[in-house]
């Protein structure tokens, strides 16, 4: 049996980075061949992309048997919802480096972006829920590392914080998976951690099946992060160094969304649908929570982290909308958020290494001074506004729609989305970078050419999503309707 | 009479590890803490001895034998630790040595 | 006979090693310590354990408490230095009645064992087969504490060294 | 044929992204001449324009519709959105105008900007204007149009804000992309319950068309108070109108392109676009009309004591506005879109006449400042005096007509006291208008900073074009007591005139008041202006020069509460509390930690007691057991 695309796009950075680790190699080399990595897994993502058939099963299956005597095994594939995901990494991540290209001298920020890129890659592709639980830890590790290695101001304390933070979380998600795999060894006779085997279990009682659904749902509000479990966010993203930030805020908060969907959904559809009221009102509530805290932001990454869980906490209402728009929606966004935020903490990383770390009240004027910054800044931030013509906008009005669909008073309130983030996106853009002040802004200098390859692709994939969106949507469609209709029993095809 | 039920020995083995249990903790000298040591190993010994007797086997004393070994291979780590413990605290109370306790540590 | 003997040896013993737990000069609990080890030989032998007797007078007896003894001595340990122990013999009360139960414990399982004494073949405990037993069946736990004696003799000339300032 | 919609919006759109490549090039690489600026910027509208009139005869022949779909854009489920372009009656007839205005507007500003060094972004913004709002007429459905809808607002925000470097500009674009943000809320949520309605057989104007019919009525009210929400921030109508002064921070050419073609009017022709829904619930079209005569009497109460030469003209327009809203809420869309049309021509002259004038005073804006313009521009002067009368409602300027249909409209309808609202607004329009011509043109004793200059011939063209349109437009609907044979009313078709039971004599009547009562309002600023000394003005104070205190009680009410709000989420709640409880969790750990530690003291004979007592309990419990 070969080994699959999906192993070589887990292990390729890998390994990668084990040699790298132990081969003599600068700073800049390595950093090149991490970069060369990037792009060979974009190429293979884009060989899944064209391959992928528009149904809703899951494709492109591994299988290896992993710990036998526990039923544990390796087993990969993706489905439409991952696929895009998939699709965003690949992406994302070459662009990191273009824009990263002069921001570390040392090698061990490049291995830790290989392992991180491997560690997300498989937990996006896990179906057992061992192995996800698995790759679900072993990618926060080089976030600490990066954290804690190149970040500012007191990031000891952050590394602690969000560490202790998130495995707390994920404690308890470990303990609902060992009770769901000793529940289907009682009820079959083996054991077994598919997700596959695992939504077979019939013998578990309401009560515990409600705490196992937050003992999952804990783990993956911390990674969003959803209200009460967010004060992690701020000080890790404030010191967090571009690289992590970047991460942490595009890819593995999406993650988080993308686990609620690929495992809650299946192993518990009736109470999904249950509270998912609760989860849709939890999720505007931080639209809007998150989305006034942000005014009064002096720090502009601070600012950016509550715009973030802002976004994300209206990305969960959409999951759980119910309904097709609703999710969607939620795809959409997952994807023009990344983007957009992505794009926008690495302009804010350019500027401070140009100008160095500065809060907002000593920043003004950049636009006279690098007018393609301004540009790729003025694009980004209009999708994180959700300005018709960016994805962001399309991805926004389906959740409102979803949002109306599923319930209408819920869904006014939603639809404060196209105020919440204007009220503050504006007035950064002006403060930051319209407008002329009195502070020494001299040492900003414009993109290089590498800086502006990075961003271009992702602007003109906001603009393209923008203007054609049903050319990104249709492959997801069919697994979301899967999803709704033959395990959530809500929809109607 | 009492020297035939073998009892007896292991009553006062047992009078003897008390007592060697007892110096260990209401002594604070280190070399009446390390006698104390001896004197329980010494009253396992006698319970070796005394089973082995019963059994009709000599793995026991075998044992004891060994324990005797440990013992000289102790009391030669032992003192010299002694020594050099002594040479930098000038004291032979125990209660000094607490390098480890988690309020020096910080 | 045997009870006179063992009733004297037991006593020597017990006797001993109360005065090593309270006299507060250690060369007088080593002294007594030697009491108690000299007294514990005399049992070995009433067991017919009569190679461990001589093993337990040579080594212990002779070469163990010996160079404690040596020690103390070298170390010539002033009165003020040695630590005081006012609470030392409250302690000492307590922890006897705190260790009540677990001697009652175990003597009582003893006591249930049917522990009377056999006939024995005439060279039990003789050294001739002791050194068999331990070079045939023990030859391995016999070898590794060999090792480990070498290992406590290096320790010790590493630790005994004088320390560089 | 119908692929000429799409070309329509793409002309504009595609050269406005040639135009902002070339800038981003000529202002990091080489610098580009002008020209390579200019032409793209001027051929793309007038490209529209003639692709417009091409529709338009094309409809004009047939009688029927164009429709085209070029593509799927959003298909969720079995809902589809397509990207569609109706080029209908309504629509052709706002497109021709929209580019028409708007090409001449780009003619101005090649000369009103030329000096400037953002040239380029200008016209990038420009055309990006021009498109969204084509985007905005042609879109089949609500959801298209409400792209074009956003897109307008962006580029608002772009132009007002075109000064970047000065904080107030910003600040002003921000107050217009927020406040209509505002509006666009209301109109999200209005499409929302529209699309779940109406959504599932296609979202376009037809489907919903045939399906309001069936919705129930409080729903129905629902949606069309949201949608005129929408409108209401766009068409700058009380409560929502703040912004509109402020965005007289862009250039000038853009004020003319956001008040008298574009922007504003979006509102009014959405809700004349909804027609079908808002015929249902004529409570909603009256509730719309009182706050459009509400506005148009608000903002002429404010002109009367502006300075601002730009702030008055704006405080015309939401006035202007106001009589549109009044006429589509009762149900007149032609009415309206005859408003719309000829004050696209007279405002867009007003505007730019203006700009010139500011122009040559070397960007002086006070109108106080200004005075005995007449000599030095004389030009100007003429149109001016063409468009200030048109905007009065003298016969037989465009203005007249327009508006006396919608008094009209409001007489007929029985709405006494909208009639008279909107007499008093016309009185006062009449008064302010020339209150601020005579102040600019005649005043006395004019103290100039710098001596004033005449402007070129690029910048005066368009101004004789529009006066011409100011003259003529109105001909256009010329109402059959006239003997006109009202071809706007005709040519609309479904948006047509219902029949107004007045009889003749109250028709000239009522004609005969209106022009009394303009002059009226001419002839008291006559008396007070048109030998006003400058030399001797004093700044105005009152509540009335401040503008009622409206931005300074929303400032309060809205961002300063947002503020503190935000302050006391941010600080008191999340750190304070959610992070406070989240650390002494971790905190509480540690000193539990410490207590546990205090076992841990490093005393060997400490923990040799702690094992004897420890065996010593196990014993006791063996014991226990064993008994």
């Amino acid at each position: 049996m070969s080994i699959g695309i999906l192993s070589i796009i887990i292990f390729l950075p890998m390994v990668a980075a084990l040699m790298l680790t132990l081969a003599p190699l600068s700073s800049r080399i390595t950093r090149n061949v991490a970069f060369g990595v990037s792009l060979i897994i974009f190429a293979l993502a884009l060989y899944i992309y064209t391959h992928f058939e528009l149904t809703g099963t899951i494709q492109f299956k591994e299988f290896y048997p992993w710990i036998k005597s526990y039923g544990i095994s390796y087993s990969l594939g993706i489905d439409g919802f991952s696929l895009i995901i998939l699709m965003l990494i690949a992406t994302l991540i070459p662009s990191a480096y273009l824009l990263l290209w002069n921001n570390s001298r040392s090698k061990s920020y490049w291995i830790s972006m290989l392992f991180i890129q491997s560690g997300i890659s498989g937990t996006l592709f896990s179906l057992d829920l061992f192995l996800f639980y698995f790759f679900w830890e072993a990618m926060l590790l080089p976030v600490f590392m990066i954290i804690g290695l190149f970040g500012s101001g007191n990031r000891v304390f952050s590394t602690l914080k969000i560490t202790i933070y998130t495995i707390m979380g994920s404690l308890f998600m470990f303990v609902s998976i060992l009770y769901l795999g000793v529940a289907h060894y009682y009820e079959f006779g083996a054991w077994s951690f598919a997700l596959s085997d695992l939504v077979n279990i019939t013998t578990i009682a309401r009560e515990q099946k409600i705490l196992l659904f937050l003992g999952f749902m804990l783990a993956f509000a911390i990674k969003i992060p959803l209200f009460p479990f967010h004060s992690w966010l701020l000080q890790t993203y404030s010191n967090s160094p571009t690289g992590g930030v970047f991460l942490l805020s595009s890819i593995m908060a999406k993650l988080g969304v993308y686990a609620l969907v690929r495992f809650m959904i299946p192993l518990f559809p009736d109470l999904f649908v249950e509270f998912s009221i609760y989860f849709v009102s939890l999720g505007i509530f931080g639209l809007v929570y998150f989305g006034i805290a942000a005014i009064c932001q002096m720090n502009i990454k601070k600012m950016f982290a509550y715009s973030s869980a802002s976004h994300l906490g209206f990305i969960t209402a959409g999951v759980f909308a119910l309904n097709v728009q609703g999710m969607m929606g939620s795809a959409f966004l997952i994807v023009a958020h990344a983007i957009a935020t992505g794009g926008l903490f690495l302009l804010v990383g350019v500027m401070e290494r140009h100008l160095g770390i500065r809060s907002l009240s000593g920043l003004g004027g950049i636009a006279t001074k690098a007018p393609w910054f301004t540009l790729f800044f003025a694009i980004m931030l209009f999708c994180t506004v959700g300005i018709p013509g960016t994805n962001g906008f399309v991805a926004e009005l389906l959740i409102v729609l979803g949002i109306f669909h599923y319930n209408p008073y819920l869904g006014v309130l939603s639809a404060l989305t196209v105020l919440v983030a204007a009220s503050y996106m504006f007035w950064v853009f002006q403060k930051a970078v319209l407008v002329k002040s009195d502070n020494d802004v001299s040492h900003m200098k414009d993109l290089t050419l590498y800086e502006i390859l990075g961003l271009l692709p992702l602007a003109v994939l906001i603009i393209a999503m923008g203007i054609y969106p049903d050319l990104f949507l249709y492959k997801i469609e069919p697994t979301l309707q899967h999803y709704l209709i033959d395990i959530l029993h809500v929809g109607v095809k | 009479m009492i020297a035939n039920t073998l009892f007896a020995y292991i009553v006062v083995a047992m009078v003897l590890f008390s007592i060697g249990l007892l110096g260990v903790i209401s002594r604070k000298n280190i070399f009446v803490i390390y006698m104390s040591i001896e004197l329980m190993l010494n009253a396992i010994n006698l319970i070796f001895v005394s089973l082995s007797r019963y059994h009709d086997d000599m793995g026991g004393q075998v044992m004891a034998m060994m324990v005797i070994a440990i013992a000289a291979a102790e009391a030669g780590v032992f003192l010299s630790l002694i020594i050099v413990l002594y040479r930098r605290k000038k004291s032979l109370d125990s209660d000094i040595f607490r390098t480890l306790s988690q309020k020096e540590a910080i | 006979m045997m009870d006179i003997l063992f009733l004297l040896l037991s006593s020597f013993a017990i006797l001993g090693a109360m005065g090593m737990v309270s006299f507060h000069q250690p060369v007088h609990s080593a002294l007594s310590l030697i009491l108690t080890i000299m007294a514990l030989a005399g049992l070995f032998a009433l067991l017919s354990a009569s190679f461990l007797f001589m093993v337990q007078i040579i080594i212990y007896a002779g070469a163990i408490l010996t160079l404690f003894i040596f020690i103390i001595m070298f170390l010539n340990v002033k009165e003020a230095n040695l630590p005081k122990e006012p609470n030392k013999n409250i302690t000492l009360f307590l922890g006897s009645l705190a260790l009540l139960p677990f001697n009652f414990l175990i003597l009582r399982a003893f006591y249930k064992m049917p522990l009377h004494v056999n006939a024995l073949e005439s060279d039990f405990g003789k050294i001739k087969p002791l050194g068999m037993e331990l070079f045939t069946q023990w030859l391995l736990p016999f070898e590794l504490i060999s090792l480990l004696l070498l290992v406590a003799l290096i320790g010790a000339v590493v630790l005994g060294r004088k320390e560089e300032a | 044929m119908s692929a000429l919609l799409a070309g329509i919006v793409l002309a504009p759109l595609l050269s406005s992204v040639l135009i902002g490549l070339l800038y981003m090039v000529s202002i990091t690489k080489i610098p580009l001449a002008k020209t390579w600026f200019t032409l793209p910027a001027l051929f793309a509208p007038l490209l529209s324009f003639v692709f417009g009139v091409i529709a338009f005869i094309e409809v004009y022949q047939t009688g029927t519709a164009l429709h085209f779909e070029p593509y799927l854009w959003l298909g969720v489920g079995e809902y589809k959105i397509y990207m569609g372009f109706l080029g209908d009656k309504l629509s052709l007839f706002m497109v021709i105008f929209i580019t028409f205005v708007g090409w001449l507007i780009h003619l101005y500003a090649t000369a009103y900007m030329s000096e400037d060094e953002g040239y380029g972004k200008f016209f990038f913004y420009f055309n990006l204007f021009l498109s969204s709002m084509l985007l905005l007429v042609l879109a089949d459905g609500p959801l298209i149009m409400f792209i074009g809808w956003e897109g307008v607002g962006l580029c608002s925000y772009l132009l007002i804000s075109f000064y970047f470097q000065d904080n107030s500009n910003v600040v002003a674009g921000n107050k217009a992309f927020i406040v209509n943000r505002v509006g666009d809320l209301g109109f999200l949520v209005g499409l929302a319950i529209l699309f779940f309605y109406c959504g599932n057989v296609g979202f376009s104007y037809e489907n919903i068309a045939h399906q309001v019919a069936s919705m129930p009525a409080s729903l129905l009210q629902i949606v069309g108070i949201a949608l005129f929400i929408g409108a209401m921030g766009k068409s700058a109508q009380i409560p929502l109108y703040v912004w509109l002064p402020d965005a007289m921070a862009g250039p000038t050419p853009v004020s003319a392109l956001i008040h008298a073609a574009t922007m504003v009017t979006a509102g009014v022709y959405m809700v004349a676009r909804f027609s079908f829904l808002y015929e249902l619930i004529p409570n909603v079209g009256l509730f719309i009309a009182y706050i459009g005569a509400f506005s148009a009497l608000f903002a002429a109460v404010i002109a009367t004591k502006q300075s601002d030469i730009k702030k008055i003209l704006a405080y015309s327009t939401m006035s202007q506005l106001g009589y549109m809203f009044i006429a589509v809420g009762l149900g007149a869309y032609s009415s309206a879109l005859f408003h719309v049309f000829t004050h696209a021509f007279f405002k867009a002259l007003l505007f730019m006449g203006a700009g010139a004038v500011i122009i040559a005073l070397h960007h002086e804006q006070n109108i106080f400042k200004m005075g005995k313009m007449r000599h030095v521009t004389p030009v100007v002067y003429i149109t001016m005096l063409m468009a200030t009368l048109a905007i009065s409602g003298i016969p037989p300027f465009a203005g007249f007509f327009s508006k006396d249909e919608i008094l009209l409209v409001a007489f007929a309808s029985g709405e006494y006291v909208i009639w008279g609202i909107a007499v008093c607004s016309a009185v006062l329009t009449a008064y302010y208008m020339f209150r601020l011509f005579f102040v600019v043109f005649e005043g006395k004793n004019a103290l100039h900073v710098n001596p004033p200059h005449d402007v070129s011939w690029v910048m005066k063209a368009p101004l004789v074009v529009l006066a011409f349109g100011s003259l003529f437009a109105g001909f256009i609907g010329l109402p059959s007591l006239l003997g006109g044979s009202h071809l706007i009313g005709s040519w609309l078709g479904e948006w047509g005139m219902r029949g107004l039971h007045v009889s003749h004599e109250t028709e000239w009547l009522l004609l005969g008041l209106n022009v009394a009562i303009s002059l009226i309002g001419i002839g008291i600023a006559y008396k007070k202006f048109y030998a006003y000394d400058l030399s001797r003005h004093k700044e105005a104070k009152g509540i009335v020069y401040n503008k009622f205190y409206i931005d300074e009680i929303y400032d309060v009410l809205f961002v300063r509460s947002i503020r503190k709000l935000s302050e006391f989420i941010a600080v008191g709640l999340d750190v304070n509390i959610v992070d406070r409880v989240i650390m002494g969790m971790s905190h509480g750990f540690i000193k539990l930690g410490h207590v546990v530690a205090l076992v841990q003291n490093a005393n060997v004979r400490f923990y040799a007691l702690i094992m004897m007592l420890g065996v010593s309990v196990a014993s006791c419990y063996l014991i226990w057991m064993v008994e």
